[in-house]
């Protein structure tokens, strides 16, 4: 938390300013991956279930991270943005996989 | 002169002579939101002591009929609720409300208005959950309602939809109140009161608002999906449909354990002020003590299955849980040394909140360790649902977070009210209430190990449980008379007790540079901190040696203020004016709420259903109309706009 | 949407309004945590969802029914979802766009942008309401099974596999052959797109609100600060829908 | 005064030391510290070694509390300051460490029982129980030994050899495997000198494995809250000799022989041959909720009554058998056991006295001869 303080010299709005043509450019790619996603999905039979799995996670990923650090500005935002949300995203997504493993089988001693 | 002008400003309702409800109900001051907080969640802790009682006279002899079971079960499910979520939560809110702002060198919390919409949520919430007690019977399905006892064919009628109601309007008044308290320890900080500069208090109630903004999302979904299942038949929670009762165990548990650092750090940082001011040294290994916070807060994430360990998920799983949850041993011991390292070498003086803050470590420890024991799986299997876990969190949370509160509270009620509480008539409380904490408490421990299961309305005689459920019950009634004790010094300090001065207990931090009780905006200067102990090392410039870090600083700027709400230059001091529009919104989700709770009762027919329409249409009105109130205030308000 | 004391904070000193100690504006670091707590919120609808999902494709698999009745296959229309999709991601774009306007104090554009992205949000409402009605109809219900109306070669290819009725009911009625599957899809998709719709449909009228506020105050030098909140809010509801699509949608 | 509160304190801590271990001793019908089962033992050994550990932290940490509070405490008001420490970073990382050793060795410890407690030996012995509200239901089959990849499955084919309740019979001396389920909610399988606890889960099984070492009648509760009489939601667990288990199987797996005989109860003379008619009596209800082998009473929802007569205990293990109790029980179930299901049907007044009288004969008729063992 400490080095935090030095996010207190940061100053609002000092995220480089983008010009208007570079959002476009954002969603065009956003637009594009998600085109990408649905042929994926419409041609899953021509790869495996694991490499369709893999490929997906990735679009997403790709296409959230887009979303997060263009247009919600977090990239090159003050530090204690990237920690206020960074932490609670991993907290969610390691809670989400260890349900998923937890119940992916009922051992059924409780040793 | 500085004592006449705190009479003029005294914010206590009881002294103060200039009191108006409109000054308190449309408040947006973080002293008197606190305050309200305080009170309140004492009367609930009256309301929940009460429902101890109630059980202890049950079970103090075997074959009792003094209690009907589903009324024992209505009771203990209640108490639980109750002392969790509308004691020492919001008692730790309360204090914080107070104390935070203040210690940060701010004059109140960043969210003025959200903080009052956070008060009277919560008041709204715990109103519900009573109501559920004249409305056909409070809930009694146990506090973490486990499924499938909490479906509707289990539980017919409306108690666990009161709680989960209930508790849902707490929960968003909880989240509202991390947040603000978030933003105002992280942006508030008056210049040069760096976040390794905190007081370790500011920094226990940092950590615990993540925890609650991280942990309660899982709770709220939980309780949502239950409320589905009741009233509009889907079947998170029913096996029977195809729904999985293990799942509410663990998203209420991931929720929960989180919970229960909740409960339990504030309080530590209560402990880490009173403990170095008694001793007159600055707290021993201050990074250690705060970051020891923070990795009890996050092992808090990821131990929450150790209350499930009979569940059936195995050595492996149950092996990792365990390891983790004994980890969290390693940051709490590291507490507990520093705070008697603290106390070593210094000038160690008995007061009142000092004995307390000892009986917590003391208490603590104690808990601390049949802990242990029940992070070992094998071992747990023997104790959980015994009275051996009931013991264990009784010392937590009693020894625990209400004697430490009691110190708390001892430390700021001159802060609070310019009055001093009585140390005699407190001693007496103090050693009352840890003796006979221990007699209601410490037998649990061996009617655990004597097989005797909890939440049990009665028990046969014959099993050797007799004796020791009898002395508890005494201890009950010592107990119940040491809080009456401390009521009666609160009613006469308040009027009759010694006049606190700005600084009585020789302190460290800033609260204790303005006047007891503080005027509303608290700072006439927002202090210059250049130290952790900025009032400190004002007052003895010559004491900084072997500062941390070695870092040689110059003593703060810090002026005491003989400041009243007419001193010259407070009127230029902009602060938001008052606002009814906080509880208008809390009142409407509340009266919403109430409607949802008989959205779809088919059993009580059509006139029902229509009542709930009527009252969620009242409700939602209400909300919309203080939304647009609240948004002209603010605009009204707005610093942008410059001052008017 | 709260006001904040945070300008008194700094009392004679003349600084930047509503900036603190951490150098940032208060109501974005709150948005900010309120973001990371919504974060949470949404992971564990999508975890119930995911558990119970997996658990019907067992159930399907094991008896060989999973390609006939998987009910994402046989119910989720994914052109359709595309389409909103498409239109919540456009209007991420038209936000952001609203908001780089609002800072050149182009408020002409700005209005232009933002009246694009309430309507863009708008029409995602309206055809998820569609997309349930439409599910309502088709036998997915908020309820703990879903009945599948299944093509002739489909109710043959099923009877042949005699599944205990406990697991899959098969019924026909003249033309019309049903496969009744308990199963609590409709309710963990029901209950997690609900919250998500819920939250675009309190996001919208944010934004609306926001709209006419800066009709009304265009010289207001808190707008900038005010869209952009609203557009994080915005932003972050689209984010959850990224998740949801591909992991509710597609995978 | 402060001094000797203090110590005051210390001793009652002390004393309560001290009692805790004494009480450990008592042999009580359910404590956790004198054990027949193989399963507890072994909690209990790990329990001990964690106990003294615990004491020892205990004395040194309460210890170096109440010595530093004593020794630098402020006698006289003194005003000079006290050394400004503010921490010691060796000293810092010496107790991180030290707390780090006795939590890995408990951890050690702990991994190891729980292996020992988690076998499940192939040709245990195993046994269905079925929790209801508010009562156990126990299933006895043909097919012994077990595997988690094989739960047991009641269908056609598969059928229970022997149902009963509340008395759970097995044998000593060999393994036993638990086959743990629930008809309606969450409870808990827990026998304190046997066994820890094991949750009875509605839609999963799970399994228990112990070994009981000594003939007796253990005591045995519902742990998990279970609802209105979770209270009185008990079992016994009778533990033979292995031939006195198989004859007893052999003999209870018989359908009883016809009704005769007459008992005092109520001061009447109940006649069983009227009590059977009664039973069988569609008016009266009984035979819609519970089975009695060989007639036609064959409800499921209440406990089977085969064999009532030789039960140890009745309505889920709370009264004693005994013909007086079963009467009581018969007259006004609600009155002994808020909540319990049967009295929602036979109420107060439903049966005369006579009836009750004449169905007591009928159900204490059905009787084996098994030589209990004493309760432990």
């Amino acid at each position: 938390m400490a080095d935090h303080d030095t996010a207190v010299s940061h100053h609002e709005e000092h995220h480089e300013a983008h010009g208007t043509g570079f959002y476009w450019q954002v969603g065009g790619v956003l637009a594009v991956v998600t085109a990408a996603e649905v042929a994926a999905f419409v041609y899953r039979d021509l790869f495996g279930h694991v490499t369709f799995l893999i490929l997906l996670f990735s679009l997403m990923f790709a296409k959230g991270i887009g979303v997060v650090l263009y247009f919600m500005h977090l990239r090159g935002d003050a530090r204690i943005f990237q920690f206020v949300f960074i932490v609670p995203f991993t907290l969610a997504v390691s809670m989400v996989l260890a349900f998923l493993v937890l119940f992916s089988h009922h051992v059924g001693i409780a040793g | 002169m500085a004592i006449a002008e705190q009479k003029l400003t005294s914010t206590a309702p009881t002294t103060s002579e200039s009191f108006q409800w409109r000054s308190w109900l449309a408040t947006v001051d973080h002293k008197k939101i606190g305050i309200i907080y305080i009170i309140s969640a004492f009367v609930f802790f009256i309301i929940g002591g009460i429902e101890a009682m109630l059980m202890r006279v049950q079970l103090g002899t075997p074959n009792n009929t003094f209690l009907s079971a589903d009324l024992y079960n209505q009771l203990f499910t209640m108490h639980a609720t109750t002392m969790v979520f509308l004691v020492v939560m919001p008692m730790n809110v309360g204090i914080g409300n107070y104390v935070v702002p203040l210690m940060i060198g701010a004059r109140d919390m960043a969210f003025p208005r959200l903080n009052a919409f956070s008060v009277w949520l919560f008041l709204g919430g715990g109103f519900l959950l009573y109501l559920s007690f004249l409305t056909g019977g409070a809930t009694n399905v146990g506090w973490f309602a486990y499924a499938p006892l909490t479906q509707t064919q289990f539980s017919p009628g409306q108690g666990v939809d009161y709680w989960i109601l209930g508790l849902g309007l707490t929960g968003v008044a909880s989240i509202a109140g991390a947040l603000n308290f978030i933003v105002t320890v992280l942006n508030m900080r008056a210049p040069g009161m760096t976040i390794n500069r905190m007081p370790l208090f500011v920094w226990m109630n940092l950590v615990v608002s993540f925890i609650l903004i991280f942990a309660f999302p899982t709770f709220t979904v939980a309780s949502i999906q239950l409320l589905f299942d009741r009233q509009f038949g889907a079947a998170f929670f029913n096996p029977a449909l195809g729904g999985d009762a293990v799942l509410w165990q663990h998203l209420f548990w991931f929720f929960g354990h989180p919970e229960v650092y909740i409960l339990i750090l504030p309080v530590m940082g209560m402990i880490s002020e009173v403990l170095p001011v008694y001793s007159r040294k600055p707290i021993f290994g201050y990074s250690f003590v705060a970051f020891s916070g923070v990795g009890i807060g996050f092992l808090g994430f990821i131990v929450w299955a150790h209350h499930m360990f009979g569940t059936g998920m195995g050595p492996l799983a149950n092996g990792f849980f365990a390891a983790a949850s004994m980890v969290i041993a390693i940051p709490t011991g590291v507490k507990i040394f520093n705070w008697i390292a603290t106390m070593w070498g210094g000038d160690v003086r008995l007061t009142t909140a000092m004995l307390y803050a000892i009986g917590f470590i003391s208490m603590f420890i104690i808990g601390g360790i049949s802990g242990i024991t029940l992070a070992s799986p094998p071992i747990d299997l023997q104790q959980t649902d015994s009275y051996y876990v009931v013991a264990h969190f009784h010392y937590v949370l009693f020894g625990g977070s209400i004697l430490g509160l009691f110190a708390g509270a001892f430390y700021w009620f001159p802060k609070m009210t310019g009055r001093m509480l009585n140390e005699m008539l407190g001693k007496v409380q103090f050693w009352l209430m840890l003796i006979s904490m221990n007699v209601t408490f410490f037998p649990m421990h061996f009617l655990g190990t004597e097989g005797m299961p909890r939440r049990i309305y009665t028990y046969e005689s014959g099993m050797g449980w007799e004796m020791w459920n009898f002395i508890e019950t005494i201890g009950t009634f010592f107990l119940a008379f040491s809080v009456l004790l401390f009521i009666y010094n609160v009613l006469v300090s308040l009027r009759s007790g010694e006049v606190a001065s700005n600084d009585p207990w020789d302190a460290a931090t800033l609260e204790w540079v303005v006047p007891s009780p503080p005027p509303s905006y608290n700072f006439l200067h927002i202090p210059q901190v250049t130290s952790r102990r900025p009032l400190w090392d004002a007052k003895y410039p010559h004491s900084t040696a072997d500062d941390h870090h070695g870092e040689k600083s110059a003593p703060s700027q810090i002026r005491y203020e003989y400041s009243h709400e007419d001193s010259p230059g407070a009127k230029e001091i902009h602060m938001p004016t008052l606002t009814y529009m906080p509880m208008v919104l809390s009142s409407g989700l509340t009266v919403a709420a109430l409607g949802f709770i008989y959205i779809n009762q088919a059993i009580l027919g059509l006139p029902m259903r229509v009542a709930s329409y009527v009252f969620i249409a009242i409700g939602f009105v209400m909300v919309f109309y203080a939304i647009r109130g609240w948004v002209l205030d603010s605009r009204r308000d707005s610093p942008y706009l410059g001052h008017h | 949407m709260s006001s904040s004391a945070g300008h008194t904070h700094h009392g004679e000193a003349h600084q930047k309004p509503l900036v603190g100690s951490m150098g940032v504006d208060s109501r974005k670091l709150g948005l900010w945590a309120f973001i990371g707590s919504e974060t949470l919120f949404f992971a564990t609808l999508i975890l119930t969802h995911l558990i119970f999902y997996a658990r019907t494709t067992n159930t399907l698999s094991s008896v060989g029914a999973l390609e006939l009745l998987d009910p994402r296959l046989g119910y989720l229309a994914i052109e359709l979802t595309t389409v909103l999709a498409t239109l919540l991601l456009a209007s991420s774009l038209t936000m952001v766009l609203a908001l780089a306007a609002s800072k050149a104090r182009d408020w002409k554009r700005f209005r232009f942008w933002q009246l694009a992205t309430i309507l863009l949000g708008a029409s995602f409402v309206g055809g998820q309401i569609y997309e349930f009605i439409h599910l309502y109809h088709e036998g997915l219900k908020l309820a703990p099974a879903y009945e599948m109306h299944l093509s002739h070669e489909a109710y043959k290819a099923l009877s042949a596999l005699n599944i205990d009725p406990s697991i899959v009911r098969l019924k026909e009625a003249g033309e019309h052959a049903t496969a009744l599957v308990p199963s609590l899809f409709g309710v963990t998709f029901f209950v997690m797109t609900g919250f998500h719709g819920l939250h675009v449909t309190i996001g919208i009228i944010w934004l609306i609100a926001i709209y006419v506020k800066v009709l009304r105050f265009p010289e207001s030098p808190e707008n900038p600060m005010d869209i952009e909140l609203g557009g994080l809010y915005w932003h972050f509801v689209d984010l959850v829908w990224v998740a949801i699509f591909t992991l509710i949608y597609l995978i | 005064m402060r001094k000797d509160a203090r110590q005051k304190v210390m001793l009652a801590m002390v004393m309560a030391g001290i009692t805790m271990v004494l009480a450990g001793c008592a042999n009580l019908p359910a404590t956790t510290m004198y054990t027949y089962g193989d399963h507890a033992t072994r909690i209990l050994d790990l329990l001990m070694v964690v106990f003294w550990m615990a004491v020892a932290v205990f004395v040194v940490v309460q210890g170096a509390l109440v010595y530093t509070v004593v020794r630098f405490r402020n006698k006289q008001e003194t005003t000079a300051l006290p050394k400004q420490i503010h921490g010691n970073t060796k000293i810092e990382i010496a107790w991180t460490i030290a707390p780090a050793i006795v939590v890995l060795i408990i951890a050690v410890l702990t991994f190891r029982t729980q292996a020992a407690n988690s076998v499940m030996p192939p040709e245990a012995i195993k046994i269905r129980s079925i929790a209801h509200q508010w009562w156990f239901e126990f299933q006895y089959f043909n097919q012994d030994g077990v595997s988690l990849s094989t739960p047991i499955v009641v269908d056609e084919q598969n059928q229970p050899t022997i149902t009963t309740a509340t008395d759970l019979y097995v044998p000593v001396g060999v393994p036993i495997t638990i086959q743990l389920d629930a008809a309606d909610v969450m409870h808990n399988f827990w026998i304190p000198k046997i066994a820890g606890k094991t949750y009875m889960i509605p839609g999963k099984s799970n399994y228990l494995t112990f070994t009981v070492q000594e003939p007796g009648i253990y005591k045995a509760f519902c742990a998990e809250f279970c609802g209105e009489a979770h209270a009185q939601m008990h079992f016994r667990l009778i533990a033979l000799p292995q031939a006195e288990y198989d004859s007893w199987k052999v003999n209870v797996a018989k359908i009883p022989a016809s009704a005769a005989g007459t008992v005092q109860v109520l001061g009447l003379t109940g006649d069983a041959a009227r009590g059977a008619a009664l039973f069988a009596d569609a008016k009266k209800q009984c035979a819609s909720c519970h089975v009695i082998a060989g007639t036609d009473a064959k409800g499921k929802i209440g406990p089977n009554l085969t064999y009532l007569g030789s039960r140890t205990a009745l309505g889920g293990a709370i009264l004693p058998y005994s013909v007086d109790n079963l009467a009581k029980w018969l007259q006004d179930s609600s009155a002994i056991k808020q909540g319990n299901l049967m009295g929602r049907v036979i109420k107060k007044g439903t049966l005369t006295d006579q009836e009750v009288a004449d169905l007591t004969a009928y159900l204490d008729s059905m009787k084996l001869s098994v030589a209990l063992p004493a309760e432990k």
